[in-house]
């Protein structure tokens, strides 16, 4: 059987994503063992438009990156989007909520004008993605469970219950019962519940659950002493995209 | 056997012994919180580190049964596919468990047994010796004793309460009269002492009456029955997060999915199971994307009725809740406390 | 070769580094008419993001300036907010913050030398095809790396983007069992840390020979190789504290680049291992000097190429000085302090090194605990302006060479700053 | 506590399955003949199903399609609508499967011999009631007056088109069909299923109607079965629902009391009709 063709591209990021499938270590070995990667910058030289599944980590963030992204799109079977900068915008989308200009004169002053930007989006607001790899950064297990699901022919299964669910599996305190606050209850699982684990809280890295009961979540937010403006901060971070935030 | 003594100063004594024969789990305190302390069951590494005054552990001893995950086989593809059983049998002793989770592993007993018996499970529990302890602290949001479950006369292996100097030990099984004799130091109980402990448990049975049902617990099924269209289910579902950790952190529920995963090298892997819960938005979601509980409403209100009347025809005779009230506890838009619910119920109903 | 034709080189999207980069050269009649280090990657506007978030997620937040110094970043700005509040951190705060940097030191300082480099002095596309030929190296990266990442995870409570690391100090500690099994993992790495060093070390002969002046900056302390505290100080002499940095990096912008570009005495400076080893070569650990001595690494030196042998030499160091940490908070035993904080309006500035230079967090809040006001200056960024020097002399030295190899070896330069293009671009 | 023996083999465990034969019957519909490895008789009754495993793929519940004793084969129909049955719909001849069960309840067999029976299908609900059809087929001389109504979206979901095809022609039972969206070759009825029960005439007294197809049509057909008075004791149905053992415990199918895997997939209507959630 030929080897599926797999290539790593990146848009606004930190290149975390990535990183996390270069820290699978001997895994690593295994991967590329079992595909043929054209095109993976940050770590091997040369390139071919030649794939079959690209994986594109980062956000858009300037109408002249839709052309590459949209050339990704055309060239792959199977567009994967890496991390929560791709699957939701991430931190980027933090901008969007503030006056553009100001954004760009704050950065770089009466030079601002030289530097193209727009508001930040998410790789599906630009182009189909077939699947989304959550997290920031993404957890090197999932990437492992959706390359293996991709090259077994099964759709990969992403959690669509909340974090709580593995708060409780890993037997972690809730942090509301430490005093503070938490986005678990309405983020999609699938980290581990690891910021929590870990003496944090659920920042909402990964996304809102496909219907999440964003009023009862923002009532309990409430009760536990969040203002208004917490509270959308909170939704804020990472979940800028979706209405729960606007 | 008759009761027996356990001084309070030979208490590490058998637990060190216990360490050095057994794997031992127990509650430990997890560290501080808003609202007390937080306690788990844990590896006992140290006799210092078993706690046995805890008002109720965060999740209940269920996981040495049915782990969070676990493997059911593990395979291999190919031309001549293969599987191979992985069948549990880890010998562990949990030292610590209160009367409503020992009933509570009662009735989980008996839901893996019927039927087609459930080996995993079974073997698991097979292994393990349970010694149980009355409650010196009722959780704040506990109600057992209404569950009839303060006390419990069967389910252990050994059965201790603290009557101040010491410990009165009630044996249950075989296994646990062994676990007297190998490890501990005991002297039988005086007529005194096996009276204090009448008196202590009684109290015990007292303390756990602070809030509980108004009614007593064999009519909820008949409750229920009349309960069906109660607009209390969706005046509470509207708040609730679908976020499964009623079913999650319950003694009681026992709801699992089964998934496969392979190893990298595509040839390998296990099929495994893991904790699921009905509350959660996809439980009975089919692949056709019907969902035959698709609202919220439903979906919560399932819980309620498993809890008191499914399971109550179906297999085990009895209420599907032991009053522990962690549900009640963790539930944040605090919504899932069956006290409540069924009260507010019977309230309605009068 | 027709040495009067002219030669356009221009690497698009350089290779095995962070972020995108382009490198145009144009040669013609055999003198260099134009040599351009461009950065060409999307700006992210942290400062201005910052902006309106609270004291207690502005780590979270610049940690995502870069995955591979989220480390370095969380750290740093843990320490501006603390000194914009005044709160001072415990000395077992202090030290496991150390070690952290150290982790993520190992963690870089591997990847770039194991996973980027070391391709390019086995004349290899990139470390997959190493793995058939020189399999046992490769093994030995892999494996020092995952322990490096194992540090992380044990310290951090993550590889990237770690949780544990609060504002005061830590949300969780590291157990007495987890850092009793980190020791003893160090500990028994020690053979193969020295391995992968003579491995390394024996191919360093094959890195280009050129130097070019310039000014190094780097963190000093008089007691130790300053990664976590210290005074800015420069070869060029001099020392000031860390909130004058602006004295030092003195920002501008460049109208081919979307990150920004630093100056101090000189028209540049450098910042990295090589900054790093120039100025604290004498607070090497034994270990690393030893290292050091046999690659003839000795301050000054002015050949960029020799930040990848920093790197290895800052490898020994950082894995010596663990243990050393290790064994220090073991025997004053781990106490489980909680962070406290009392919010209040101020301005302060962090600063740390990370694997590729120093890194600057400055904030300014106000009395809710939230930002008014951030900037952040990535050591990427003061590298951009040397990178380009470099550049420029370096390309005039090879010019005559085939275009293939000055492409190459324009990249390998670059490549040496170990440059983080995306996090240079915020 | 009192334990059962426990059985020496999991209940988890797969046998083996070896596919003989792979008919497709639609675009997204495929039919597989298999036998089991050790070639015993799979001993179903019409109405019970297995769970199919594929082993690193997963597993689903999936109604065997023939009717018992068929030379130790046995047939599942399976649409591709998911992981496990696009991995079905990959396989060849000769490759082999993980095969639990048969589980469940099944069609009345025997409590239906001599009374008429009335089948209805609506789509792949014609795979699990084709057993139960081709049984009595089998022994058309134990059973009365025999009608089948079948309905498809279109045309080109019909399955089985071979013993449409026989079943038109016999003369011993009634076939009607029906599609909700012709095509310009379609020359028979159009209308949803119940658009059927006018042309058919029962004797309530002793009609059995057993029904199979997707949730939505139960309760229409329902309806008209009763408006011929047929009781609600001899309205039978098949369930589907989420699956994950097979073994009435992991609780995904339960509709109230009842799992479905257990008490079900066949169920009596009268046994059900006034659980909620059940239709
Ligand atoms: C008693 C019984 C008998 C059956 N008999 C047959 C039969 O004879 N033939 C037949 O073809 N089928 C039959 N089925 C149905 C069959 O079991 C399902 O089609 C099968 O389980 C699908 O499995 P899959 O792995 O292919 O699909 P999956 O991959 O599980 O899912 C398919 C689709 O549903 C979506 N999906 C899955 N889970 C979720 C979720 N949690 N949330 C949202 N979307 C989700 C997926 O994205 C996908 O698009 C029967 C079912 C039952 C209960
Ligand atoms: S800590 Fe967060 S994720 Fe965990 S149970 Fe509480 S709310 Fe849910
Ligand atoms: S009832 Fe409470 S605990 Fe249960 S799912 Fe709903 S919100 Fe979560
Ligand atoms: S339903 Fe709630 S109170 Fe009852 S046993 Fe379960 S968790 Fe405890």
């Amino acid at each position: 059987m030929e080897k599926a063709k797999v290539a790593f591209f990146d848009f606004a990021s930190c290149e975390g994503d990535q990183l996390q499938v270069i820290n699978l270590e001997e895994d690593l070995l295994k991967v590329v063992e079992a595909v043929e990667i054209v095109s993976f910058r940050e770590a091997m030289k040369g390139h071919s438009d030649d794939y079959d599944i690209a994986f594109v980590e980062g956000s858009v963030t300037r109408r002249s990156d839709e052309a590459r992204l949209k050339e990704i799109r055309k060239n792959a079977k199977v567009l994967v989007a890496l991390g929560a900068c791709a699957t939701l915008g991430g931190v980027n989308l933090l901008k969007n909520f503030q006056e553009a200009e100001n954004v760009r004169k704050f950065v770089y002053g009466d030079k601002a004008f030289q530097y193209e930007t727009y508001p930040a989006r998410p790789l599906k607001a630009v182009v189909p993605v077939d699947i989304d790899i959550h997290g920031c950064p993404i957890n090197r297990h999932e990437f492992v469970m959706v390359f293996k699901s991709l090259l077994l022919g099964k759709k990969p299964e992403i959690p669509n219950y909340p974090v709580c669910v593995e708060c409780k599996m890993a037997e972690s305190i809730c942090v509301f019962e430490m005093g503070m606050t938490c986005l678990g209850p309405v983020t999609r699982a699938g980290c581990g519940a690891c910021c929590v684990t870990e003496g944090s809280y659920c920042w909402g890295c990964r996304g809102l659950v496909d219907n999440p009961n964003a009023d009862s979540q923002r009532e309990v937010l409430a009760k536990y002493g969040l203002g208004l403006r917490d509270i959308l901060n909170k939704f804020r971070l990472y979940s800028g995209f979706s209405e729960v935030a606007q | 056997m008759a009761l027996q003594i356990i001084e309070k100063s030979d208490l590490a004594f058998f637990v060190q012994n216990l360490m050095d024969h057994f794997q031992l789990e127990g509650v430990q305190s997890k560290g501080q919180s808003v609202y007390g302390q937080a306690f788990f069951y844990g590896t006992i590494r140290s006799p210092a580190e078993l706690c046995l005054d805890f008002d109720c552990t965060v999740m209940p001893p269920k996981k040495y049964f049915l782990p969070p995950q676990e493997a059911l086989f593990r395979f291999q593809t190919g031309p001549s596919p293969a599987c191979f059983e992985c069948r549990p049998n880890k010998p562990l002793v949990i030292f610590g468990i209160h009367p409503y989770d020992l009933k509570a592993i009662s009735q989980m007993d008996r839901v893996f047994a019927a039927g087609t018996p459930d080996p995993h499970y079974l073997a698991r529990r097979e292994a393990t010796i349970l010694i149980g302890i009355d409650p010196t602290h009722v959780a704040p949001r506990s109600f057992w004793a209404s569950m009839e479950a303060a006390v419990v006369s069967s389910g252990f292996d050994l059965m201790m309460t603290d009557l101040g100097a010491n410990y009165i030990v009630e044996t249950g099984s075989e296994k646990g009269k062994a676990l007297l004799g190998d490890y501990a130091k005991v002297r039988p109980a005086t007529s005194d002492e096996v009276r204090q402990r009448v008196s202590q448990r009684s109290h015990i049975a007292d303390m756990g009456q602070k809030r509980g049902l108004t009614f007593p617990k064999r009519e909820i099924p008949i409750l229920l029955q009349h309960s069906l269209t109660s607009p209390l289910w969706e005046e509470n579902a509207t708040k609730c997060l679908s976020c499964g950790t009623c079913n999650l952190v319950c003694p009681t529920c026992y709801c699992f999915d089964v998934w496969d995963d392979m190893e990298l090298n595509l040839t390998q892997g296990q099929r495994l199971r893991r904790w699921d819960g009905c509350l959660l938005s996809d439980f009975a979601r089919v692949a056709t994307g019907e969902n035959f509980r698709g609202t919220r409403t439903s979906r919560y209100r399932h819980r309620f009725y498993r809890k008191g009347q499914y399971l109550f025809f179906g297999i085990l005779d009895d209420v599907a809740c032991v009053g522990c009230g962690r549900c009640a506890a963790f539930c944040l838009p605090d919504i899932a406390d069956p006290v409540e619910v069924f009260n507010r119920l019977k309230e309605k109903l009068n | 070769m027709n040495a009067k034709a002219e030669r356009i080189i221009q690497v698009h999207h350089v290779t095995r580094v962070e972020g995108h980069g382009n490198i145009e050269v144009k040669i013609k009649d055999g003198r260099v008419e134009e040599c351009q280090w461009q950065v060409v990657e999307a700006p992210r506007f942290f400062e201005a993001m910052l902006r309106g978030r609270k004291w207690y997620e502005a780590a979270h937040l610049t940690s995502r300036i870069c995955g591979i110094c989220s480390i370095g970043h969380t750290i740093c700005s843990l320490k501006a907010t603390e000194a914009a509040m005044g709160i001072a951190v415990s000395e077992q705060t202090a030290q496991v913050r150390k070690l952290l940097l150290h982790a993520e030191n190992l963690q870089s300082h591997l990847l770039h030398l194991g996973y980027l480099v070391l391709p390019d002095l086995l004349e290899k596309p990139s470390v997959i095809p190493l793995a058939q030929t020189h399999g046992e190296q490769v093994l030995l990266v892999i494996g020092l790396h995952r322990l490096a990442n194992e540090m992380s995870d044990r310290l951090g409570g993550r590889t990237t983007h770690p949780q544990r690391p609060v504002v005061g100090g830590f949300a969780r500690w590291p157990t007495t069992e987890e850092m009793e099994t980190l020791s003893q993992k160090l500990e028994s790495a020690r053979t193969d840390v020295m391995a992968l060093a003579d491995f390394l070390g024996s191919l360093i002969e094959k890195f280009p020979r050129f130097a070019r002046e310039t000014e190094y900056i780097a963190l000093t302390h008089p007691a130790e190789y300053a990664l976590y505290e210290g005074h800015i100080g420069s070869t060029d002499d001099g020392q000031w504290p860390v909130e004058q940095y602006k004295g030092i990096v003195n920002e501008y912008l460049v109208p081919h680049s979307t990150a920004k570009f630093t100056r101090h005495k000189r028209a540049a400076y450098m910042v990295g291992a090589l900054a790093r080893l120039n100025l604290n070569y004498d607070k090497l650990s034994p270990g690393a000097k030893e290292i050091a001595g046999k690659l003839g690494l000795k301050p000054i030196n002015s050949n960029p190429f020799m930040n990848n042998a920093a790197q290895l030499v800052e490898v020994v160091h950082c894995f010596e000085d663990s243990l050393r940490l290790l064994r220090d908070l073991h025997a004053r035993g781990l106490k489980d302090e909680r962070p406290a904080v009392s919010v209040k309006a101020g301005r302060g500035t962090g600063a740390v090194e990370v694997p590729r230079g120093i890194l600057f967090h400055e904030y300014e809040y106000n009395k809710d605990g939230e930002i008014v006001w951030a900037n952040c200056v990535i050591p990427t960024n003061q590298n951009h302006g040397n990178i380009q020097m470099d550049l420029e002399a370096f390309v005039d030295q090879i010019k005559e060479r085939p275009t293939e190899q000055v492409e190459l070896m324009a990249e390998m330069l670059v490549r040496a700053y170990d440059p983080c293009i995306s996090c240079s671009t915020h | 506590m009192k334990y059962q023996p426990l059985a020496d083999i999991s209940p988890y465990l797969p046998q083996w399955a070896e596919i003989s034969r792979i008919q497709k019957l639609t675009e997204s519909e495929r039919l597989f003949e298999m036998h089991l490895a050790d070639g015993e008789p799979l001993g179903h009754k019409p109405g019970q199903f297995i769970e199919l495993s594929l082993l690193g793929i997963g597993e689903a519940p999936i109604s065997i399609s023939s009717p018992p004793g068929v030379e130790n084969s046995f047939e599942l129909a399976v649409r591709k609508v998911g992981n496990l049955t696009s991995a079905m719909h990959r396989l060849k001849v000769g490759d082999r499967v993980g095969i639990r069960g048969p589980f469940g309840t099944h069609f009345p067999v025997d409590e239906t011999q001599g009374k008429d029976i009335l089948f209805v299908a609506g789509g792949i609900g014609l795979v699990p009631l084709r057993s139960f059809i081709k049984f009595v087929l089998e022994h058309r001389r134990d059973y009365g007056e025999v009608t089948i109504l079948f309905g498809a979206r279109n045309p080109s979901e019909q399955l089985f088109l071979d013993e449409l095809e026989d079943w038109r022609r016999r003369d011993d039972l009634r076939y009607l069909e029906s599609v909700d969206r012709p095509d310009p070759n379609w020359t028979g009825h159009v209308g949803v299923i119940t658009t059927l029960f006018p042309y058919i005439h029962v004797d309530p007294s002793k009609t059995y109607c057993v029904v199979v197809g997707p949730p939505v049509m139960y309760r229409f057909v329902i309806v008209e079965a009763k408006a011929k008075g047929i009781p609600d004791t001899h309205i039978f149905l098949s369930l589907e629902r989420r699956m994950k053992c097979g073994l009435g415990k992991c609780g995904h199918c339960q509709i109230n009391h009842l799992y479905v895997c257990q008490d079900g997939p066949v169920f009596r209507y009268s046994d059900i009709f006034d659980l909620e959630e059940a239709l």
